[in-house]
């Protein structure tokens, strides 16, 4: 027998009291012509033999943590706390499912209700969802939402510097949707072009997304945005990459935007190849009967005490199905408890101080190439960013192989990406980046490009 | 104040904030510290965040220990939750998804230095073809509904590919609430198809459908909700493909014929697997899960790009597959979760993974052979690996399945779905999975017959139920009615 | 069955136990099987024990989950037991202790191979002198009652290294068990001092059995262990210089004074140190611990061996102490604590292990100033760290301490410590430490005086407690009467 | 303000409500010749600055998992089941005190109950205790309660192959305690040489402590040193180090020895340079009142549910003081609970597939290293061993290094203890070790030796 399983013994008993001679016979209804024989895949494995193939597995990456890593693009390495992990490897958060009956799931629900707090303080805005499977699919929820309100208007409107994953995935979804999508070209500050964004405009636009801090590491000027999209009559939306900048840049929700929504992995999320990171959802009381995926909602039990429990799922697809505001089921919940603990722990100090120490490092080597007069430079050098920015080299991936034969993963060169991005490196710092492996990466551009 | 009422309430986070309290030390700032009024334009930042909590690190530990404490859990008992799969969860996996290795990998790194993490997502594709015997898989969903989206998605491509705009996609009633809404978010229209009265596929019905020659596909989970083997499947799969159409199957319940059959030989065109159910990845209070879909030759030219493929005895991410539907998400999927499947299946291997599906297939017809005296079955086709009752038994009493599932709670036990399937009213679906011994399984059906005798004898006490948690029944309409779905300060 | 039973009770491991169940599968064997029965002689041969269990993992899980559930823990709430400082165990430490470069390292590796391990214990022994101001620290100690052992080894040794065979070793009556314990197991004979009438050391009594020139050493507890410091240590100290003696501090209360005050400067010639309570490593349920001890100049040279010596930028064990007392344990003491308790030191620094003991005592005389009215204080004098009430307030109601402690149990807080120090008859021995917040004090106080009500009020309340816990009181005569200590099974 | 600690608007409420002006006035009693300024310290760090301190530690070892390694002499490397650790992590567990409040600690009792149980069954005696230090301490504490059943007795006799940190341990106590200690030289055969044993009793032998297997290997004659012990009136008394071995053999209780005592590290206790290790320690019923350290016995709850408590404590310090029967207070309550786990895990079959596999591997290599015919040789070639056992050679410390530069911990060299030990290696084998870990050491032996 397998130790994942019960035994022979129980066997057994079990089928005698069914009546049935073997197990065999329980699925009779399985015609033969589906029927397959043993799986070709291995027996089964003892823990020892399998942590050797994962071990290999490891050991054939290259470990960020090992290098000085300026890697970014989306995905942020910042200081994980402890103890996060710790709690979330309770059996009783990580073992539950969706806490569909409230009397015993309160420890998750409530959970669900501060982080659902913590991205409206983070937003400005009024109501936020239990989570969405990550940035890229929390922005095209965001559009279908605008679509839904506004479904005479079949375009939406994106900023070119929108994350490409991002826009990729919008593509996706757009077309089958019936929606078209139009990008604004970035202007030569690394910006949303004003103009062209004018132009861009029209009566059938339901959204205009803007992605700030940008792909390109730029602050956009939302307030400009967000009201040259309200002229239109649209929904504005602000795409979130780097969700720690949040902590000292004002969040769509201050400037009238409709919807404040992206990714939350900065907050101490393991980039893990990808994924599971944390999609958020935030905007306006008026639009909360159209907010896609779960809520938590504060209520009381038969004898008064506050408890919590899923609300408003008649916008679900278990109660609505096919006029659903999202067919989301499953969602990224213990990525949420996850970064809620973090929240908890960093606080009103700790999330003001991962922003400045991030801005700050990325400030020091902005100001460390103005000074190197090598072959990189800076892209934007006039126009503000927060903790990430884009060098032009004329062979990024080439500079970043010797880099990191230096041990500097040195960035994300935008070759690896769609579309007519300049040819570079984009660099992002956060407070884990000491400032002598700054040093080191200053050094080696300087030797290097 | 009463007695237990420090420990069994537990202030919201932010009511726990006491001034100067900080619960984190980031690492000295070696460089200059900037201002960022200096360098970013003032309309453009924000002070202090003023309503986030202060709170020390014990503060943390201590509310979310807690907290912890109020959620039922696999680890504590038998989670006869069905169609959710409620399965042990491995802790092999937590710790092999952690190492350093593959946790702390950029999804951006150049691929020569990512080779473990691509030849990982190989492996588990190979792994899930020899599952499920289709053409191939991709990683990248998300969840079952994004998978089903997925799915639907490539059979749009497939269509477009050959010139069709199809918009009608059948569903039966028995279907979960994802199928639709994700067939109408990949811009189809949806087309109900009524069960038979033995909660089957209504063949003729679908055949009716088909004629009218928009039929895109069909949308079935097999074993369908009601835990019943479809037996006429690969009828329908011929009839859709001679009609043009494609077989989506929602693999949810995937876990009770693994090694036993495959949807490859159904005639099945995609299914998605979700790696939470079948495969052990632990569903996390709401996930993060996977959703994977497997999908025949017909629909390989459409899957997501990017993809893992072996050149020699390196791999690489290709995106060079004119037709495909593009991406539906980040990156290449929930790597993490897809690790802890690969290792499950590691672990399991060959005959584990058909033991697994036995296991589950024992162990509720066990449960419903101890039940059938007790409660009643709507539907009486051959159970798999969950069973159906409802509330029919009770309903003299005036008791209704959400009774019943309180009362449970009284028992120390979770219990069954029950909104779901729709056409079962008062609906009782009892998944036990193949992790639990028959001392578990008996505990629970004495607690299921104690309830159902009590239902005759003292019905109050299911209507007063449950008394024994953190919390009693809970004002559901107040939650609705009057939303409050943040903490705010208090004026 | 009744409510709650399933999940309130739970089979010892054993009775889990069902034929053909596996918990763990091993690697497979790729060398031929030997056969014992070949290999060695029949005799000394077993054969399999029958009466293990055969459980599956997710059992064991489920076994030691259940089971956790059962105990408080700090992670939980404060757990304010006297003089066994129970205080935030951080996370990190945890993480750290078990880097495989730390875990695995095996004590037989070569210098050479473990430069790392040598250097984290270098650097402990300097943390633990820059704190105590002593000479030196050895780290072998298992615990606080083995560094007592060890550090009276040493003064033994000393004694025989003058060529003097003192037998005699002063104890006040208020210290803990463990020091007349350790001193005869060191092989001398215990002389019990009485406390004066404040509850402090009798110096005059101590000059008294001075005279007699026999007294080896003096142990006494700094602060006491009624939580006050003891005004005439350094005379003491003096005293028994002078006549040849030596002062042995039991160091279980450091909390009380780190950064304040240092054993160095108060002619302590040993003192053990228990990591598991000033230096937060996790008490375990019962240990492990560690109980490193600092010496003055006096003992450096009978040290256990082997200490750790920094040669250049190399680090050695060296075993080049002719005067040592040898070892006291297995190896270089409890490594994988030592890891924790500098992870500790590190992480608070200078000032923070100073505001520890600002904390400590701060939340102590809090506690004190608000139960004051509501409880007895046997000894008046100013506390530190902790404060020792009596039942002599409730004792007319014919309330004993341990029915307000397992009252306190219903209000869901662990209870002080009760039967220590002896000196108080119906101890209430309270340690909030530094980790608690003022709003988790005020809950502790709270329920501390609505006892100290139902006492007069209601004492069957306090009589039947607890109510609310997973078992009532126990019968402790039952258990010393008729001794089960282990699992058999049923004939 | 500090993390680990409350904040700046407690302090100032607690100190108003004390009456105190500073928390400097609370420290009033302690003396101004005794106090100290700011500790000589460095200041507080972050997690991320303590974690790049201790990481450094750890990468200046060397890892025994990065290498084929066959270390063993007292410390062995087992299988570890993931779900030990993780279980032993919660903090309920880790937190918690000794279980002195019985209705809030049954979880931590009924697993010491467990624990006491799986001792007896794997020694074959009546009673064990909830743990002690190590195994070198369990020694010791075994002849101390020799000495006090028979105090007119001042001598032990020890075999020779005792593990010399166990024997060092005990001489360190002994003398004190007015004891002296003979050890019996070990014969030809690797055992106790029986005549030597012979020799060595009389009438004023408390205790004969023999280990099997022992420090070199071998398995002892049991039944014959247990008889030898018994017909000269003391105690015998069976030292265990290398505990997985009672998985294949015969436990000294079984023989008639008072004691069976040592250590459970072998059961997956990770090595962590020596300790925290787990001693156990099994007796008769007879001698029940004079064990040392903690025990749990199983009583009623005044509704007569099953209920678990410490017990028998009047033979403990803080009731008996210096008459108890030892000065221990906190054991080794987490690693018994470890230990409880794994063996729970491992149960019947895995207890005994864990010793056949070791064996197995061990003779595998003795088979090996018996056709080489290089420079290295089995000492005891005709005497059964379990999973370790001795190579002769000269140098045996340069023969280690170069395996070392080869990946390969080969072994433990007897030169790193005192006493007339012969050159050699001591190598040891577990489950762990696979086949083709076994033939690189052949390899290298053959080409290095
Ligand atoms: C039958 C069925 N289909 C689809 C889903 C949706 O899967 P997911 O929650 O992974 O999105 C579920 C999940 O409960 C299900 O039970
Ligand atoms: C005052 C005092 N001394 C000594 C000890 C013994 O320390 P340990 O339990 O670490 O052996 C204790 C432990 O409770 C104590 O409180």
């Amino acid at each position: 027998m397998h130790r994942y399983h019960a035994g022979e013994r129980d066997r057994l008993a079990m089928l005698e009291s069914i009546g049935a001679a073997s197990v065999d016979e329980l699925f009779a209804t399985i015609p033969p012509e589906v029927r397959c024989g043993p799986l070709d895949l291995p027996p089964a494995r003892s823990e020892e033999e399998v942590r050797r193939e994962f071990w290999s597995y490891a050991t054939k990456n290259a470990e960020p943590e090992c290098f000085a890593s300026f890697l970014g693009a989306g995905v942020y390495r910042h200081v994980v706390p402890s103890v996060a992990d710790a709690l979330i490897q309770r059996g009783e958060f990580f073992t539950a499912y969706t806490p569909y009956q409230p009397e015993v799931s309160q420890g998750t629900l409530q959970a669900i209700f501060e982080f659902q707090t913590y991205v409206c303080q983070l937003t400005e805005l009024d109501v936020a969802n239990a989570s969405l499977y990550d940035g890229a699919t929390a922005v095209v929820e965001a559009v279908l939402m605008a679509q839904r309100m506004l479904p005479a208007r079949g375009r939406v409107v994106v900023a070119g510097a929108l994350h490409p994953e991002f826009r990729a995935v919008l593509d996706t979804y757009a077309a089958p949707m019936g929606m078209s999508v139009t990008a604004v070209a970035t202007g030569a500050d690394g910006r949303v072009d004003a103009a062209g964004l004018a132009a861009a405009l029209g009566p059938d636009v339901c959204a205009v997304v803007v992605q700030s801090p940008n792909f390109l590491g730029v602050i956009e000027d939302l307030p400009a945005i967000g009201a040259a999209a309200k002229s239109a009559g649209a929904l504005a939306i602000h795409a979130v990459a780097e969700a720690t900048s949040l902590g000292i840049l004002a969040p769509g929700g201050r400037f009238g935007f409709d919807v404040v929504c992206g990714e939350l992995q900065a907050f101490g999320i393991p980039p893990s190849f990808g994924g599971p990171h944390l999609g958020f959802f935030a905007t306006r009381q008026d639009n909360l009967r159209q907010l896609p995926g779960r809520l938590c909602g504060q209520t009381v039990d038969t004898q008064g005490r506050r408890a919590f429990v899923l609300t408003l799922s008649t916008r679900e697809q278990h109660i609505r199905r096919g006029r659903a505001t999202s067919n989301i089921c499953t969602n990224h919940g213990l990525i949420a408890l996850f970064a809620t603990i973090v929240l908890s722990l960093l606080g009103k100090r700790g999330v003001r101080e991962v922003a400045t120490a991030s801005h700050s490092t990325a400030e020091y080597l902005k100001a460390g190439v103005r000074s190197l007069g090598s072959g990189v430079r800076l892209a934007f050098p006039d126009t503000p960013t927060y903790n990430e920015f884009l060098l032009l080299h004329d062979d990024p991936d080439g500079l970043l192989a010797r880099l990191q034969s230096e041990g500097v993963l040195g960035g994300v060169s935008t070759t690896a990406f769609p579309g007519a991005l300049p040819r570079g490196i984009l660099v992002a710092a956060t407070e884990k980046n000491s400032r002598q492996e700054c040093d080191r990466l200053l050094d080696a551009l300087r030797r290097l490009s | 104040m009463s007695e237990k009422s420090l420990r069994e309430r537990e202030s919201l986070i932010f009511e726990r904030s006491s001034g100067g309290r900080v619960g984190y030390q980031l690492p000295a700032l070696e460089v200059p510290a900037a201002d960022p009024a200096a360098t970013i334009p003032s309309g453009l930042l924000r002070g202090e965040i003023d309503d986030l909590p202060e709170v020390s690190e014990v503060d943390v530990v201590r509310h979310f220990t807690r907290l912890s404490k109020w959620n039922y859990s696999v680890d504590e008992g038998l989670y006869p939750l069905g169609s959710c799969t409620m399965k042990y969860n491995p802790r092999i996996n937590e710790e092999l998804a952690r190492l350093p290795g593959l946790a702390q990998v950029h999804p951006l790194q150049p691929v020569d230095q990512v080779q473990g993490a691509l030849a990982l997502m190989w492996q588990l594709e190979q792994a899930l073809i020899a599952v499920t015997g289709m053409a191939r898989v991709t990683l990248q969903p998300a969840a079952g509904a994004h998978g089903e989206l997925a799915g639907m998605l490539m059979i749009r491509k497939a269509l477009e590919a050959r010139g069709e705009r199809r918009k009608t996609v059948l569903i039966p009633d028995s279907a979960h609430g994802t199928n639709p809404a994700s067939a109408v978010f990949a811009g189809f229209d949806v087309v109900e198809v009524a069960s038979t009265a033995e909660g089957t596929l209504d063949l003729p019905a679908v055949a009716r459908h088909l004629e009218g020659g928009d039929v895109a596909a069909l949308m079935i989970t097999v074993p369908n909700t009601l835990g019943v083997f479809e037996p006429d499947i690969v009828r329908a799969a011929a009839m859709l493909h001679d009609r043009g159409g494609y077989l989506y199957m929602d693999g949810a319940n995937l876990n009770a014929f693994v090694g036993v059959a495959q949807p490859g030989k159904m005639g099945v065109d995609a299914l998605h697997i979700n790696l939470h159910k079948t495969f052990s990845t632990p569903h996390g209070g709401g996930g993060p899960g996977a959703g994977p879909v497997a999908v025949s030759a017909a629909l390989v030219p459409h899957l997501p790009v990017p993809t893992v493929e072996r050149v020699g005895d390196r791999f690489e991410l290709s995106s060079d597959r004119p037709g495909t539907i593009g991406k539906v998400r980040g990156f290449y999927g929930n790597f993490g979760m897809l690790v802890r499947a690969l290792a499950y299946i590691r672990s399991l291997g060959r005959d584990g993974l058909r033991r697994m599906a036995d296991g589950a297939v024992l162990n509720a017809n066990y449960v419903r052979k101890a039940l059938e005296a007790d409660y009643h079955l709507a539907y009486t086709g051959p159970s798999l690996h969950e069973v159906v009752f409802d509330d029919t038994a009770q309903a003299a009493a005036g008791i209704k399945n959400v009774d019943i599932a309180k009362r449970l709670l009284d028992y120390g036990f979770h219990p069954p779905t029950m909104s779901f399937p729709l056409i079962v009213h008062g609906a009782l679906m009892i998944e036990p999975g193949e992790s639990d011994g028959v001392e578990e399984l008996d505990a629970f059906i004495s607690a299921m017959k104690a309830i159902a005798r009590e239902a005759r004898e003292d019905p109050a006490l299911l209507k007063g139920a449950p008394t024994t948690t953190p919390v009693s029944r809970l004002d559901e309409v107040r939650a609705a009615r009057q939303p409050v779905l943040r903490w705010r300060r208090a004026p």
